[in-house]
């Protein structure tokens, strides 16, 4: 097998010195009648790489590739383009097939990659620091409300009707276990998003306010009125951003009062993989870096006094605090974050910029296409470069039957909102730097004949 | 993994190491200095080109993207007035910075593919390269999550096609796939387990963990809103079984057991244990990190257990990349899996595997579970580690039904080859009581008064060699752990034997040169105790160095 | 490129490096010794696996390969009794040996992504990382060179387009596409050159070729069966104008120039030069290799050129992988052109650029040139380097024609910021006469006595640079020749501009610490005449060692 | 522009530092009136990624490529699977993005893997000494005929009618200008080889005799007459090994007496691309090795006594010896003998045997049910996994109908050999390892049917 270096002859070598006659005798304590013989059951014998190759090549071609028709997808992911360095980079043997960076004197590499990231992740959601990564934006979302919890000493959170309903998902799970209540509400088709709701929701007992921005409508608006009203009583405001291309335009959650930011870092060099590995983006103020989940680099200097890295603060983590620890996370997101560093480093600030607003202006040029297909409406007035439609049918349907045209036209509320019928017409669409001019003919080609 | 320095070692400038003239920058030779991307990069430079920034084009590619910016709207359009003014300090670079900067520091780092790393616990095995080949097909790269479904047919077959061989390995009933790590897994299980509970009405608040547990056994008991108590192990480093059983009573929810266990030794009371809690009304979790070493030998299915993850990451090969990400499938039982979240995996009477989404769920419960749908919800928001799912599967599918046992038989005969061979000068607690299985372990008993385990490590890396996991587990004095896994060769052990037997003899004798390694590493040993007193987490963009540092 | 050692540097060993504790292994941390695969493979061992080769099938996965080995007939038959028997000693490794084999190697090497590669006339530049994923697109690495045309038609239209580009920058009428390297472009022209001579019944002799040429230029005359004669140069680097006049006559069948030529200079009178050529019934060729400082600044179709090579792997930055492969394309005048090989591209009357194979030859010959086919035949088997032709356009396309011309002066600048830099510190014997064009040369005049060139070149090794060419072109005494080139940012200059004064000035004073150098590196200075005195150039299968060696 | 660091502000700073007043200055050696101005005519402005991917992704998608259908072509270049561990190898930046290795302190990764694989190809050829690689078959193969010129100081070779038509036509380009003769043949379609020929041939003149093995129609025969009848005059054999894979199953050239052995390595580790780049092997006895072409790697020590390697026997080469250089060499082919020479590891012996017997298994098996079809016939006795067939119609149109129906069917003589009639239904197929059952099926489906 050509994974396995032993041969026989060092296998019989081995044996010998170690003084077992056969490796079974290594396997003693495994109680005889729960011991499997001869190969294992079912599985085929092992497959050369041509084998292999062919049985997920032909899996593979049974997918519709993002990258060779229309599409308009997005709702917590993102297909931007991804510069060839980046996956160069990222396949370098020394980080690839590299550890958690436990032993700082030969991960140097690993950890002041860390500390470049945490920088960006700071400075792009306007926070003092940032950790060095979460699994996803998702679970960095419920992760943002325990550790509010941890820091009020409450456990009621409030959720903007905004928030992507997967997340919700995800911390409604949680909160079912840990006895936090949570506020929560399905949006409606309006361009104004629930910001007064939240104001006139938030009390003593509120730990933390959660909003999305921009939200799952693709909408947009301040948050400096509702980080006051959590702020006024003590509670926390804790930002979602599952599109960090946005906070190249517009203005980081940070520097509106948010306590915690938090997001999905996909959009930035990681690529869509039908969902994961993602990476999650985790920010807060330096004040309460003591509460903070995952693990953290920090600067330090070496025996002859030359400056390097180290994993530090590490008592909040599960390995040395265990029960007592913020978070039970161990294995992050190390090389989607050193892919999200890399880009966000070709970037540079200049190129975020750019690319933003590219992104933007597609997108007002998407929805202004759109709206004048007779029926199709558009909910937004601001958004980034995501915006939603109500058509004149069912938006799952069409869906479907843009498919059948050759065209991902979009993810619909009806997906997203299964039981909820008064968003059934919605329709949310995503337009990057990747969508080309006949994309957008394809998709106002596909939506009219649809809703027709 | 690893515990914060214990040994209380403290760094001092010591003697520079003579005869090494100094370069004016820094470098040595193909040893790199690399400075921070704040201090080489800027906020006007960039290493990606945007379609419309050039000058107006005499003539144009083919195939064009996006329009001129002349359609560009004013920015000020659709931003309800929320535009990013102020500089956000992102400095950029031109790609070959970029391409130099990465490369230059991946060069500081050990990996696998430089040599053996022996992280017990950690599985660091060979990554082969076909299975990243394969996680980069454009069928499985670039497809989203939220695609009509039938416009994914062949991801969800992967998934449903790997889950089939999770089940098979296993023995148990289902699997949930959307855990994006093990101790995510962990949660899966234990959040699992409690809705079982709670859905009887047993409110139980104690879950049991092993003092030689992994920190996130306990860390997510926790987190799953229980009280943590530990079951004390036996001399030969096994759970104390007449203990446990003493302690088991209605508030245990759960044991929580890892097979084999942190120590490197499997559990031979295994199905006792099980029997034992089952009868007091609690569930097992078995923490399957170790799975690696009994794959195709065991099925934990055939031991009573009633949920275990699987880190794809170890027991399956994907790269652990620096830390992650890695992948944390949860095999189930029936009893515990009907709570599963979503998207889960059954097989259903007919022998047939089905992958089960939320529209999918009610149907499915109905007719499995014999129930209406339980899940406990999500636990994140899309389907899991779909490339690593393809990784994983590739890696299945290329070892086989003879090569899957062959990875577990020569992963304990490599551990069992280095405890033999060094438990002459290397205090080896369990060896007495019979074989270990995929880890060997050692204490720092017998080295010289002053020396532990940090000094063996430090010495093996300028040996070439990634040092063994320390101070883990608990329950063993200055423990090293060392996992040599399947894929080194015996002439590879035998050089690491070496090494480390000379450093062990250094160690009992006191030998000083030992407190100065790595002499030959990027950096000489790192001052943690100042890290964590005055943290520095991010570079402030005027730098204000708020410590003293030698710029490299 | 480079000479021989002609400082005469001896090895001797020097007193072991102080402080440097030995290790068991020998790897000093991150540094890793790495044996020969004859050392560490043996003939049973292989990382591949073949259908069949497993035992019988439990299961078997869909879309299979190779049938089963029973189809397999005994190895004797249709094989005319040629089975061979005797072992080869071809040694195996398993997948993770292979890999860490050849990791632990790359390591022990510089390239342009660790940092500045100055070496003059090799122009060393960033590879973008975009072209080796276009190179790698299945519809171009994938193909057959023999496959029907129709079935090619975008591999042809690819080479079409880059000739196209490549007639357009230079200013000339056609390219021959097939030339491997820069040599073997260099030999096409000259054949060329020889089959215009030829046809003409001009039977010529002699090849002028100035004495500062690289060596494939004399090389290639002689190998076309042409005598060579030196031209000698002027004060001021550039060819003796009047010199070459008066050497002219009815022998010469060509005049080889390099422009810029190999001492970093612009030929101002490269006109006249053609001009004279031209004159007395001879031919230019241009040695094209540094056609990076110019292009879009300058078309050499422009200045009477016949015949140029372009290194794609210089100019247009295919990757040098350690030695090859290249491609170079040569431009040709209408006049030489129709005696090139096939394939051949050119543009006819109505701008349009046509790829000419066998198959079209005779009716593009007819129309384009009046005439039958004359082209002197093959210079290699299919259609010269396709992977290096599918770089070369994405790296025009990227450039573009704002770009491609800032390539040309961004590396002129680049070069004469550091001939302006250092040229208190290191003579340089051309910068009275202006400006450099691409690369900076120094001679090592003024230095110590018994310090030369190869000291300093040694000397940037350890201070994480590669050296400059060493002792190239011969017309300048120990010649450094920098060729910094237009992807290296200031800062990079500047700091390789104070570790090379730094040294400079030790090389001046008569350091002797320089010629212990390098001392970082992988290893000491090599022995280059033990090397070619008893020339050991593959490994015995049963090492029988002929020299002396320690063992790594 | 992604490519160039330089900010116009660098640029004005250095300037400054020369002590020029514009960039133009720097040119001022370029004549006036031949300057040009402004961006270059034509070419577009420089380019995005996503533009340039574009461009090429669409002529790439109009080639057919061939792991995607039915696929028997060889004559000089052949499709063999290639471990996803070589390319990832060859791509580390250290091979990739480093030069011809001549500072060998900081070279011994790329001088190693010469060594190592200038060992294999000796063992493989079954020679005492091989060289770092030439440019690729074709051009080895003349650099071999003007060694062995050298060598015997006389200018006939007599060339085996078996050799690869295209390597004829470089042999007889430049032996138009060096003043050699080549004594050439068209083969006939025979199962018998040309040896007789080739030994009533030589004479006192003769320096070489060329044989290929196996041969353009796949024939394989014993090299060792050839070679004793040219020893006899004090001629030499030059060998031609245009499928490496094969001396896997058959016995090395060097063992049947060839004084030199050359040959494309493009079988293993290479790929196909269309005809380039290659790797040219080049090998001969070690007497001869100061009259060999191309780069030698060589074992010393350093300055401390330890192992390690330079490039060596430099006075033959061009930067030394100038116009009395072997050969005008220099840039060779590098990385595709890094990737030969990995593929070559990974097989070690056990695996080439394995896969030369695979190989030939799968022809013999092709062969046999071809040579069923009516009106198909088999021309060989003996092949490795290449052989002729003769079919009852011209094999150039077939091979087209056969595209027709997406099967890459072979090479017809017809195309390599448009002047002889007599060759016209010769149609050379080529069977590797990469053929499915399925591919068998298909080719055998469509054969029947062209010829019908
Ligand atoms: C025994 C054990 N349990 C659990 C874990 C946690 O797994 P993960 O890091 O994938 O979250 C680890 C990994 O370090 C482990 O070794
Ligand atoms: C000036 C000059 N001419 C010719 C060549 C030969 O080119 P190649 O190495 O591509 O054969 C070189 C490359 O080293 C060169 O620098």
């Amino acid at each position: 097998m050509r994974y396995l270096p032993l041969t026989d002859a060092d296998r019989a070598d081995m044996l010998n010195v170690i003084g077992a006659s056969s490796v079974d005798d290594l396997f003693i304590d495994v109680p005889e009648e729960a011991r499997l013989d001869g190969p294992i059951h079912g599985l085929p014998m092992h497959a050369t790489e041509m084998e292999v190759e062919r049985h997920l090549g032909a899996l593979a071609r049974k997918n519709m590739v993002a990258g060779e028709v229309p599409f308009f997808l997005g709702c917590g992911a993102y297909k931007h383009h991804i510069p060839a360095s980046v996956d160069h980079l990222i396949q370098r043997g020394e980080f690839l097939t590299a550890y958690t960076p436990y032993q700082p004197e030969i991960a140097q590499g690993t950890l002041q990659v860390l500390f470049e990231f945490q920088t960006q992740v700071a400075r792009l959601y306007g926070c003092e620091v940032a950790n060095a990564s979460m699994y996803d934006g998702s679970t960095a979302c419920w992760e943002a409300i325990g550790m509010a919890r941890r820091i009020t000493r409450r456990t009621k959170a409030i959720l903007s009707d905004g928030l992507h309903p997967h997340y919700v998902s995800v911390c409604r799970t949680m909160a079912r276990f840990t006895g936090d209540t949570l506020d929560t509400a399905v949006p409606m088709l309006d361009a104004g998003t629930d910001a007064e709701r939240l104001i006139a929701s938030i009390d003593k007992d509120t730990s933390c306010v959660v909003v999305q921005y921009p939200d799952i409508l693709g909408r947009i608006a301040d948050l400096q009125p509702i980080a006051d009203a959590a702020h006024a009583v003590g509670a926390l405001l804790v930002a979602v951003v599952t599109e960090p291309v946005a906070l190249g335009l517009i203005k980081a959650p940070g520097e509106m009062g948010a306590d915690i930011v938090v997001g999905e870092g996909q959009s930035i060099g990681v690529g869509l993989q039908f969902g994961g590995p993602y990476v999650g983006l985790f920010a807060c103020r330096e004040k309460h870096v003591r509460q903070m989940p995952g693990r953290l680099c920090g600067e330090t200097v070496d025996a002859e006094g030359k400056r390097g890295f180290v994993l530090t603060l590490s008592t909040r983590e599960q390995h040395i605090r265990r029960e007592k620890a913020t978070s039970n996370i161990c294995t992050n997101s190390g090389l989607c974050a050193l892919a999200f560093s890399v880009h966000m480093t070709l970037l540079g600030e200049k190129g975020l910029r750019t690319l933003a607003e590219i992104n933007h202006a597609r997108a007002v040029l998407v929805a202004g296409r759109l709206a004048a297909i007779p029926g199709v409406e558009l909910v937004n007035d601001a958004f980034f470069n995501e915006f939603t439609v109500t058509l004149p049918v069912e938006a799952r349907p069409a869906v479907h039957a843009m498919v059948e045209k050759g065209v991902l036209g979009g993810v619909s509320l009806g997906r997203l909102y299964p039981d909820d019928a008064a968003l059934a017409n919605g329709l949310v669409i995503a337009v990057t730097e990747t969508v080309t001019d006949a994309d957008i003919d394809a998709l106002e080609a596909a939506l009219t004949e649809v809703v027709r | 993994m690893n515990q914060v320095n214990q040994s209380g070692w403290k760094p001092s400038t010591p003697d520079a190491v003579a005869g090494e003239a100094a370069t004016t920058t820094g470098n040595r030779a193909l040893m790199l200095e690399e400075k921070l991307i704040f201090e080489i990069g800027d906020n006007d430079t960039t290493g990606v080109d945007f379609a419309g920034s050039a000058p107006a084009k005499a003539g144009a590619l083919a195939n064009e993207g996006p329009s001129s910016p002349t359609l560009r709207p004013s920015p000020e359009y659709r931003l309800a007035g929320l535009e990013r003014t102020a500089p956000i300090n992102l400095p950029g670079l031109s790609e070959p910075e970029t391409v130099r900067h990465y490369t230059r520091l991946s060069r500081q780092n050990y990996a696998i593919d430089l040599g053996l790393f022996p992280l017990g616990s950690c599985t660091m095995k060979h990554n082969p390269r076909l299975n990243e080949k394969m996680a980069r097909l454009p069928g499985f790269a670039d497809i989203h999550p939220l695609q009509p479904r039938e416009t994914v047919q062949g991801a969800l077959e992967l998934m449903n096609e790997l889950a089939f061989w999770l089940i098979d390995l296993t023995g148990m009933d289902g699997v949930a796939m959307s855990p994006k790590a093990g101790a995510h897994g962990e949660l899966c299980g234990i959040l699992c387990i409690r809705a079982a509970l709670e859905a009887r009405g047993d409110a139980r608040s104690v879950v049991l963990v092993p003092e030689s547990a992994h920190g996130t056994n306990p860390a997510t008991a926790a987190f799953a809103g229980y009280k943590v108590e530990n079951i004390p192990a036996t001399k030969g480093g096994r759970v104390d079984l007449a203990a446990l059983k003493s302690r088991l009573g209605p508030d245990v929810a759960a044991v929580m057991i890892t097979n084999p266990n942190t120590c490197g030794l499997f559990e031979p009371e295994m199905k006792a244990i099980s029997d034992a809690v089952h009868a007091a009304g609690g569930f097992v979790y078995c923490d399957g990190a170790n799975f690696n070493a009994i794959v195709g030998k065991v099925r934990p299915g055939d031991l009573g257990i009633d949920a275990m993850h699987i880190n794809l990451h170890k027991t399956f090969s994907t790269p652990h990349g620096g830390g992650g990400p890695g992948s944390g499938p949860v095999v189930l039982s029936k009893e515990v899996g009907q709570f599963a979240p979503l998207p889960y995996t059954a097989r259903t009477a007919d022998g047939v595997v089905h992958l089960i989404e939320e529209e999918q769920a009610e149907a499915f419960s109905a007719e499995h579970f014999g129930g209406r749908v339980q899940s406990f919800g999500r636990m994140t928001a899309f389907h899991g580690q779909m490339g690593m799912f393809t990784r994983a599967l590739s890696y299945i599918l290329s070892h086989g039904a003879d090569g899957l046992k062959q990875v577990a038989e020569d992963s304990v005969l490599n551990a069992n080859y280095i405890l033999r061979s060094l438990e002459d000068v290397l205090e080896a607690p369990f060896a007495f009581s019979g074989p270990c299985m995929h880890e060997a372990i050692f204490s720092d008993r017998g080295f010289a008064d002053g020396f532990s385990t940090i000094d063996v490590a430090k010495a093996l890396i300028d040996e070439g060699f990634h040092p063994m996991t320390m101070y883990f587990p608990l329950v063993v004095h200055g423990a090293m752990l060392v996992e040599p896994t399947e894929t080194e060769s015996k002439a590879n052990l035998d050089q690491f034997i070496v090494a480390l037997r000379s450093i062990a003899e250094k160690a009992r004798a006191g030998d000083e040169s030992l407190k100065a390694a790595p002499v030959f590493a990027p950096r000489r040993r790192l001052d943690e105790t100042l890290a964590a007193r005055k943290p520095v987490l991010t570079r402030i963009p005027s730098p204000t160095a708020r410590i003293a540092v030698k710029e490299p």
